[in-house]
């Protein structure tokens, strides 16, 4: 985040030039209904056509559609760009576009010294200003100083510049992220033809509207390229080197889907989802409701239990059964997932994690249910664990917890997070043909068959209801070891407690060995991470080792069972930090797995870490140098 | 799913399981008149799967020689409902009690109802938690003194056909299980298409015997049932000398003595399986009023739930065309990164 | 709990939370009709709670100056009754939406509804989930696009009204978020002594704008809605010249033109609002026949839930006289060690 | 358990002398219509008024009336008494009745060398031989001449004492078991007058039976006094030195119910008791449901969640809200114990726990539910577990519960499990008048109140609604702190979970320091247990303790948190062992608080811990000496 030093003092194409920088942070923020969402989708793609790597992560109000100018109805975007690799959605903005009051208002905190801040005046009235809770102008009180601010009357500029476009004046407003993006293209040297293609495209069905867009968009690129405005910087950013191929933009939710879609396929057998909606889950539920003609059966059930139920039901009758939720919902499942564990059939249930406890802030993200993950069941019902890293390696995770979960006839669970849900990066498309397949072999053959009798891996059979000669039956009661009926037996339950845990435990001869990002074992310090928090760790341990620090960085993507080098791994480190978006969860897996005196390094505000908490911790770490 | 090669006796679909209710409970002679139907409908075993939840009557699934899957308190038509998501082809029968059922299962009972997979779905009814020892069951009288109501129940039960009516059911009966008829009812709710949804009361030895004495007495069970008969006008009584019509108040139905020449028949109300207004009200009776067993709605609907499902899902396949997965995630903003 | 000093006004009712639902929305016809009642009955803002689940409806108690309880999803109907459990005193008010009630809630809404405890309960129905963002709601109507069907629903809805009375409720209502008259329907529902429960067409301008023009459409409300009124016909129609009667066949109500001489008048059928099966086909009533609005069902238990189990208490404690605990530990066989 | 040793070769009552003994273990077996429950309990009214110290467990068949003669039908009792403080129910019987082959088929594998076992041969049919699975006649084949049989026509021998009485000939062989009881008095010397006398208390409304009863409780007597039996031996054991005052036998049910109740007493609260029935745990609710003129509403709701929710609904309203489950009804519980969390209102979850996962084993005992007390919940949840350690201890832990949930604003789950749930032992009747009381002082004062500002101890006011002037609203979205509005701060949600978790760290600071069972902090073993096996434990440690070794125990009520000087405790220890009847779940925790090398010593097979095998373990841990 070395950006905004360079910039610092330097003014807009000074001299014709464009300032170089290697990384830009832009953010976006208006009310709810200013489009700031699209604007963001809009810049992203032109990002990715000028060949920058990129992250980005929309920030959507609680309130459906609260009332406007309020602070609490502030709607965000932000995307991180440049000329290497992006790791995280950048922890602080170089460029804020406010589009009104409110979006100045909560977005103040993050701005550092020198940021560009571009508002529209022109929704600065006094009423909105009390909206936001200023009591005092901020431009006239001074506490805008420390940044570069560029005050225009953009909501004026816009209506000024679709006037002939035949809209009513209220539409005409409505264009002003149109005029913003275009001045924010100009600042960033960008290309207008292919947004504007799209746009055509995509509201080409409102051809006056469409045509205001792109007008508005004009305008704002036209302002920056002929006003002389001092405060307003021109950025030259180098593309990024990038693996050729083609590309397109995931959420981690589309991701997810895409990997369960392929998981299932290369399975060979039929998806089906089952969920019920909550936030941050639904989109995933979004995603493959539109998808039912690829091989996916979606179901809205009446409830969380429900859906895990049906999963199970679904698993049971030779489908991939998949249940997904969030928070409060995962907890309801509980119970069912026992179900599943001693009837041993696959399924995978994702949890998009969101803040809790209870219902929390559900729009936040967190990684607070790990220890529910691994425990939050009555008795004792291990199931596996995973995490995905970040939005593309949902596909990646989500092929995994099939082939795990089909594989090893057990419940998965799969934990994203709400923000790696709705965040966004570029995805190189795979060739979906060329990716490993884990055909399921159903059990057919009637002779010496058991429904409990396991292979070596202690891996029970599959049975497909309607296959002849093989009836049977299955249940939540204790199973007598092989033939599967009910048992009471004292021995037999000790046996079966014991198998199904090894059976769990057996996958870890499954799954690759764990393997450092960066650093090496003999390394001093070691930072571990899980889930969303690869990017800040990733970022913050390369700008350490490029200090010369040795420090390496671990992501664990299996969780339960932990990989079967971990421990030696582990125990090379003179120091091991933990950070997590929990109180410690991890670090408390880690502790009492390997006796390793891990430190836990704990964030719980909604919010990713950014790159320099992570980068305090290990100055805090060094400090301790004896 | 082939026909099984010689047709099997309704013996051919016990299970080598011992059966473990306690002697005398009516479960059994449910467990004979299932046997019964599916002999009857030369059910392939193998394409056949019995689902319940948890309770005496949820142990059903152990009994029978097909296949079997006993679930979890509540939830047993949430995982037959996935069961049919996944295969449409399978035969699915589902088991549980009343309070299985109405209590911790209710919401899915009646989700399902209104959804209307192609299940035959039976509630044990025996008015009593059996399996837990004896505790307040929902669709026990006001008064049931049991372990949890040492003093007396003050709530009102829940009716489970007139609950299963409004929640959508499309077809509804009730049975007893030492009826002889039970088989025909039972064989009606399986050749609905969509959820054949029957009320079976069961009587509890143990627990709660002779709940209902009072209806099943062999000697007053004439006067005190009526059947109805699709197209038949609604009369009962060992002479067939009573009949019901509507009030004219709109407060349901009455009960009319028909002479002995007939004089009144003209007013009693013909039955029709398929209206559901006079199912609910049917359904509502009760004591001193006569009990009414048998189908009391049966209306199917057009198509099954997971046949709506896929017939929707091909035609979406159609609508693709040659689009595989692959395709589409190249659908949409794409870009080309070259060396 | 003492009355307040003076009489409060409907504005007093607010609290001093910003209201955060849409511009635009029902909800805020039906608070402003709340905190209407609340001054009507002179509510004690102290001795009055509103327990709610989770929806934009759920955000209700925020809004109102009384005590509050913003719960979990589908369950508020159980906490408010471990509320009137502990403190029979209390004016406890339910608020919830259709899928907050009648999906993951559905188990609830029946058993409190059978139990019968002292409660106001209003199902804020809007066929849709707003706080998710539009997905499919156990209310929408068959074919129902949402990000969750995109191709269609091919889900029968639940009616609020039928399950309710299905499931033992004592008090069952119809209302219109804007309606004039939600005043006098939220007001009974309070005074009836037990679960009175109201099921409020509520329009969801975002997600399900106009999911009831059909019915509250100005113009045509009047031939569109019918609203009974106890001891009088069933008429509607802006010039009353309609009225319903029993159909001949049991299958409901169906309509009859008045003639201008007011003929076919002595057929139509007389509302009683505690006939049971007449608020039952009321309840069903669904475009084009003119959907009933108002208090369809009022017929009240003696006594509430939890009245009924502190009569009980209250007798074991005479019964017991002056036993206490420490006396009930020495009951039974004991036995003395001495030194 | 050395008892059978010293009777081992010896005949009843030779030259008039009754073998001495210092604790005997009698296990009645049966039908389930035998009656054997009965009989066990009359037993044990006779072993109390010996003044032998005892413990008992009855073991109830799965099903509910199995058929007759089935082993999974087989009904048992086990007492274990004698002269010195008893521990455990005895790891295997000295003297075994076993009313039908089935009885025996199911008993034998746990019986030793020289056991007496007392059989009614009257039932060994051949069909009831075949039934219980026997293919040869036991008596016949060599397999009891380990043991001293007993072989009696009990049945016979019961309808001619009963012929007289006017019974039916199904009615008189339901007598058999009070001849057996009457024969076993005989054996341990009791006198007939009090159980005599009870009978006519109990059966009065039937006299025919009851004087049937008596009678064959009579012939059963004389047939041990008359009849020279050269197997049949009879013991004296001595008087336990027991604490004077007046007892009576609890099971750990009824104990908590006192315990709730008492508790709730001492706060100033109506008990509010939410539950729905599961097995072990239903008998809570029974035993509430039989006290409701004492102070204490019971609600049987609709399913585990309704019954959560109103407990929390009441203690809103200023009520003690209880709820109670096991197993499935535990887990179905999380959602809700978070909205507790959140809202911070106290209520004590009870979780009778049993044999998992899933639905498991019912009617089995474990400890496997702990880690899903700790973490089994979305999001950061922290809340109070405690265990009872034995029947009579869930009175003390009950109201501890009921103090710390009102005291500290807090849930709180009481961990008890199906063993301590029946098993019974005699408990000295408490003067409840001296126990100390806690009063809960609600907030009503409307100065300055903020309804979550704390004290502190970080607690905040607990509100009765109906206050004037304090109205508030609560509820599952995150807290502002002190207000208590709703907040999506991320600054705000950082302190809010660092509070929630501080809060109930502080419960550390009003709970006693750990103190050690038996040993000393300088001994070389520590065996830390909680829960049921508190028994088994004590008696293994006594015994190696007497032998010298230098093994400590420690037991654990509070497991979070876990007491301020525990890891100071464990530090001083060269090992550490922990039994569980889980997979490892307290030695987990240890692991991670404290980085000590505990030992996990696991079973789960549905028993306690035989004694014998936690001496075994402990054998193993000599053998590592290096
Ligand atoms: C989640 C859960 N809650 C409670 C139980 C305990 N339980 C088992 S069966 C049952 C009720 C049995 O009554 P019913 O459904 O009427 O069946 P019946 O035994 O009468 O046939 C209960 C409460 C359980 N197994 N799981
Ligand atoms: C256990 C649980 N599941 C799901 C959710 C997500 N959720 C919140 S509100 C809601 C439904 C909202 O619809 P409705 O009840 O009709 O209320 P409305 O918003 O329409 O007023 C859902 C599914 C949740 N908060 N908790
Ligand atoms: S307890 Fe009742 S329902 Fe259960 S098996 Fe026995 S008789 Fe049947
Ligand atoms: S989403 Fe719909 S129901 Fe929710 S506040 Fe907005 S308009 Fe109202
Ligand atoms: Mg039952
Ligand atoms: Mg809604």
């Amino acid at each position: 985040m070395a950006v905004v030093d360079k910039v610092e003092g330097e003014t807009g194409e000074e001299a014709g030039l464009r300032q170089p920088l290697e990384t830009a942070v832009v953010r976006f923020a208006g009310d709810s209904g200013d489009g700031v969402q699209l604007t963001g989708s809009l810049f992203t793609l032109s990002t990715a056509l000028a060949h920058h790597d990129l992250a980005t992560f929309p920030d959507f109000p609680a309130e459906i559609r609260a009332p406007a100018g309020t602070t609490y109805g502030v709607s965000a975007f932000q995307i991180h760009f440049g000329g290497r690799e992006i790791r995280t959605i950048g922890d602080r903005p170089d460029v804020l576009v406010a589009l009104n009051p409110a979006a100045l208002k909560v977005n103040l905190g993050d701005l550092r010294p020198g940021t560009v801040v571009i508002l529209d005046v022109g929704s600065f009235t006094e009423r909105n200003l009390r909206k936001a809770g200023f009591t005092e102008d901020p431009r006239e009180d001074g506490s805008l100083d420390p940044f570069r601010v560029v005050a225009l009357d953009i909501s004026g500029l816009t209506r000024r510049a679709v006037a002939d476009t035949g809209l009513t004046s209220r539409e005409q407003l409505r264009c002003k992220n149109f005029f913003a993006l275009g001045l924010v293209f100009w600042m960033f040297d960008r290309e207008l033809g292919p947004v504007i293609e799209w746009t055509r495209q995509k509201f080409g069905r409102k051809p006056a509207l469409c045509e205001a867009n792109i007008a508005a968009l004009k305008a704002g690129h036209a302002l920056g390229e002929t006003a002389e405005l001092p405060q307003l910087p021109a950025f030259q950013v180098p593309p990024a080197s990038i693996a050729p191929g083609l590309y397109r933009a995931v959420t981690g939710s589309e991701a997810l889907a895409f990997g369960l879609l392929d998981g299932a396929r290369k399975a060979g057998l039929q998806l089906t989802f089952c969920s019920y909606p909550i936030t941050p889950a639904s989109p995933l539920l979004h995603v493959l409701a539109r998808l039912r003609g690829y091989g996916v059966t979606t179901f809205q059930a009446e409830d969380e239990i429900a859906a895990v139920c049906a999963a199970i039901g679904a698993s049971y009758a030779g489908a991939l059964g998949v249940t997904s939720s969030s928070g409060p919902g995962i907890s309801l499942k509980s119970e069912a997932i026992g179900l599943a564990v001693m009837t041993e059939l696959p399924l995978v249930i994702v949890n998009t994690q969101r803040a809790g406890p209870s219902t929390g802030m559900p729009t936040k993200t967190e990684q607070s249910d790990l220890l529910q993950a691994l425990y939050g069941r009555n008795g004792d019902a291990p199931i596996v664990v995973l995490a995905a890293a970040s939005p593309a390696d949902c596909f990646t995770m989500a092929r995994e917890a099939v082939r795990i979960a089909v594989g090893h006839m057990t419940p998965v669970m799969l934990l994203s997070d709400g923000f790696l849900a709705n965040a966004a990066e570029p995805w190189k498309i795979p060739d979906l043909d060329t990716l490993p397949a884990f055909p399921v072999r159903f059990r057919t053959d009637p002779e010496g068959f058991a429904p409990y009798a396991r292979d070596e891996r202690l891996v029970r059979p599959w049975v497909r209801p309607g296959t002849p000669g093989l009836q049977h039956r299955i249940g939540g009661l204790e199973k007598q070891h092989e033939t599967g009926e009910v048992s009471y037996d004292p021995e037999n339950h000790q046996r079966m407690t014991d198998l199904r845990w090894n059976k769990v435990l057996a996958v870890a001869e499954d799954i690759p060995e764990q393997t450092l990002e960066q650093g090496d074992p003999g390394d001093r310090v070691c930072v571990v991470g899980w889930g969303s928090t690869y990017g800040p760790i990733s970022r913050a341990v390369t700008t350490r080792r490029r200090r010369g620090e040795k420090v390496a960085h671990l992501h664990l993507r299996h969780l339960w069972p932990l990989p079967r080098n971990l421990g030696r791994l582990l125990s090379g480190f003179e120091k091991i930090l933990v950070p997590e978006m929990n109180k410690g969860q991890l670090v408390h897996l880690l502790r009492s797995q390997y006796l390793v005196p891990a430190m836990g390094l704990s964030k719980v505000s909604g919010r990713p870490f950014a790159v320099a908490e992570l980068e305090q911790a290990l100055d805090r770490l060094s400090e301790e140098r004896p | 799913m082939n026909a099984p090669a010689r047709a099997l006796k309704p013996k051919d679909y016990a299970s080598d399981q011992e059966v473990r209710w306690c002697a005398g409970c009516g479960d059994y002679a449910v467990l004979k008149a299932v046997e019964r139907v599916l002999a009857e409908i030369g059910a392939d075993p193998a394409g056949t799967v019995f689902v319940s939840g948890i309770g005496c009557a949820a142990r059903f699934p152990y009994y029978v020689a097909t296949y079997g899957f006993h679930g979890i308190h509540g939830r047993a038509p949430a995982i037959a409902t996935g069961v049919k998501l996944a295969n449409p082809e399978l035969d699915v029968w589902v088991i549980g009690g009343d309070g299985d059922m109405l209590s911790i299962g209710a919401t899915h009972l009646a989700h399902t109802l209104r959804r209307n997979p192609d299940l035959t779905l039976l509630l044990f009814n025996n008015e009593v938690y059996g399996l837990t020892k004896g505790q307040l069951s929902p669709t026990a009288p006001p008064g049931s003194r049991t372990p949890t109501s040492p003093l007396g129940s003050v709530e009102s039960p829940l009716s489970a056909c007139r609950f299963a009516l409004a929640a959508g059911a499309r077809f509804v009966a009730r049975g007893i299980d030492t009826q002889k008829d039970l088989t025909g009812i039972l064989r009606a709710a399986h050749d609905h298409p969509g959820t054949g949804f029957v009320e079976i009361l069961q009587n509890c030895i143990v627990y709660n015997d002779g709940a209902f004495a009072a209806i099943t007495e062999r000697a007053t069970a004439a006067e005190h049932q009526i059947h109805p008969v699709h197209g038949e006008p609604l009369l009962f009584g060992a002479a067939r000398d009573k009949g019901l019509r509507l009030a004219a108040d709109g407060s349901g139905l009455e009960v009319i003595e028909i002479g002995a020449d007939g004089a009144g028949l003209e007013e009693v109300i013909r039955f029709d399986r398929t209206n559901l207004a006079l199912a609910t009200m049917l359904a509502s009776l009760e004591p001193p009023l006569p009990v009414a067993i048998g189908v009391l709605y049966d209306n199917p609907a057009p198509v099954s739930y997971e046949r709506a499902l896929r017939a929707q899902e091909e035609a979406e396949r159609a609508r693709i065309g040659e689009a595989d997965l692959g395709a589409m995630l190249r659908q949409g903003p794409v870009w080309m990164v070259t060396a």
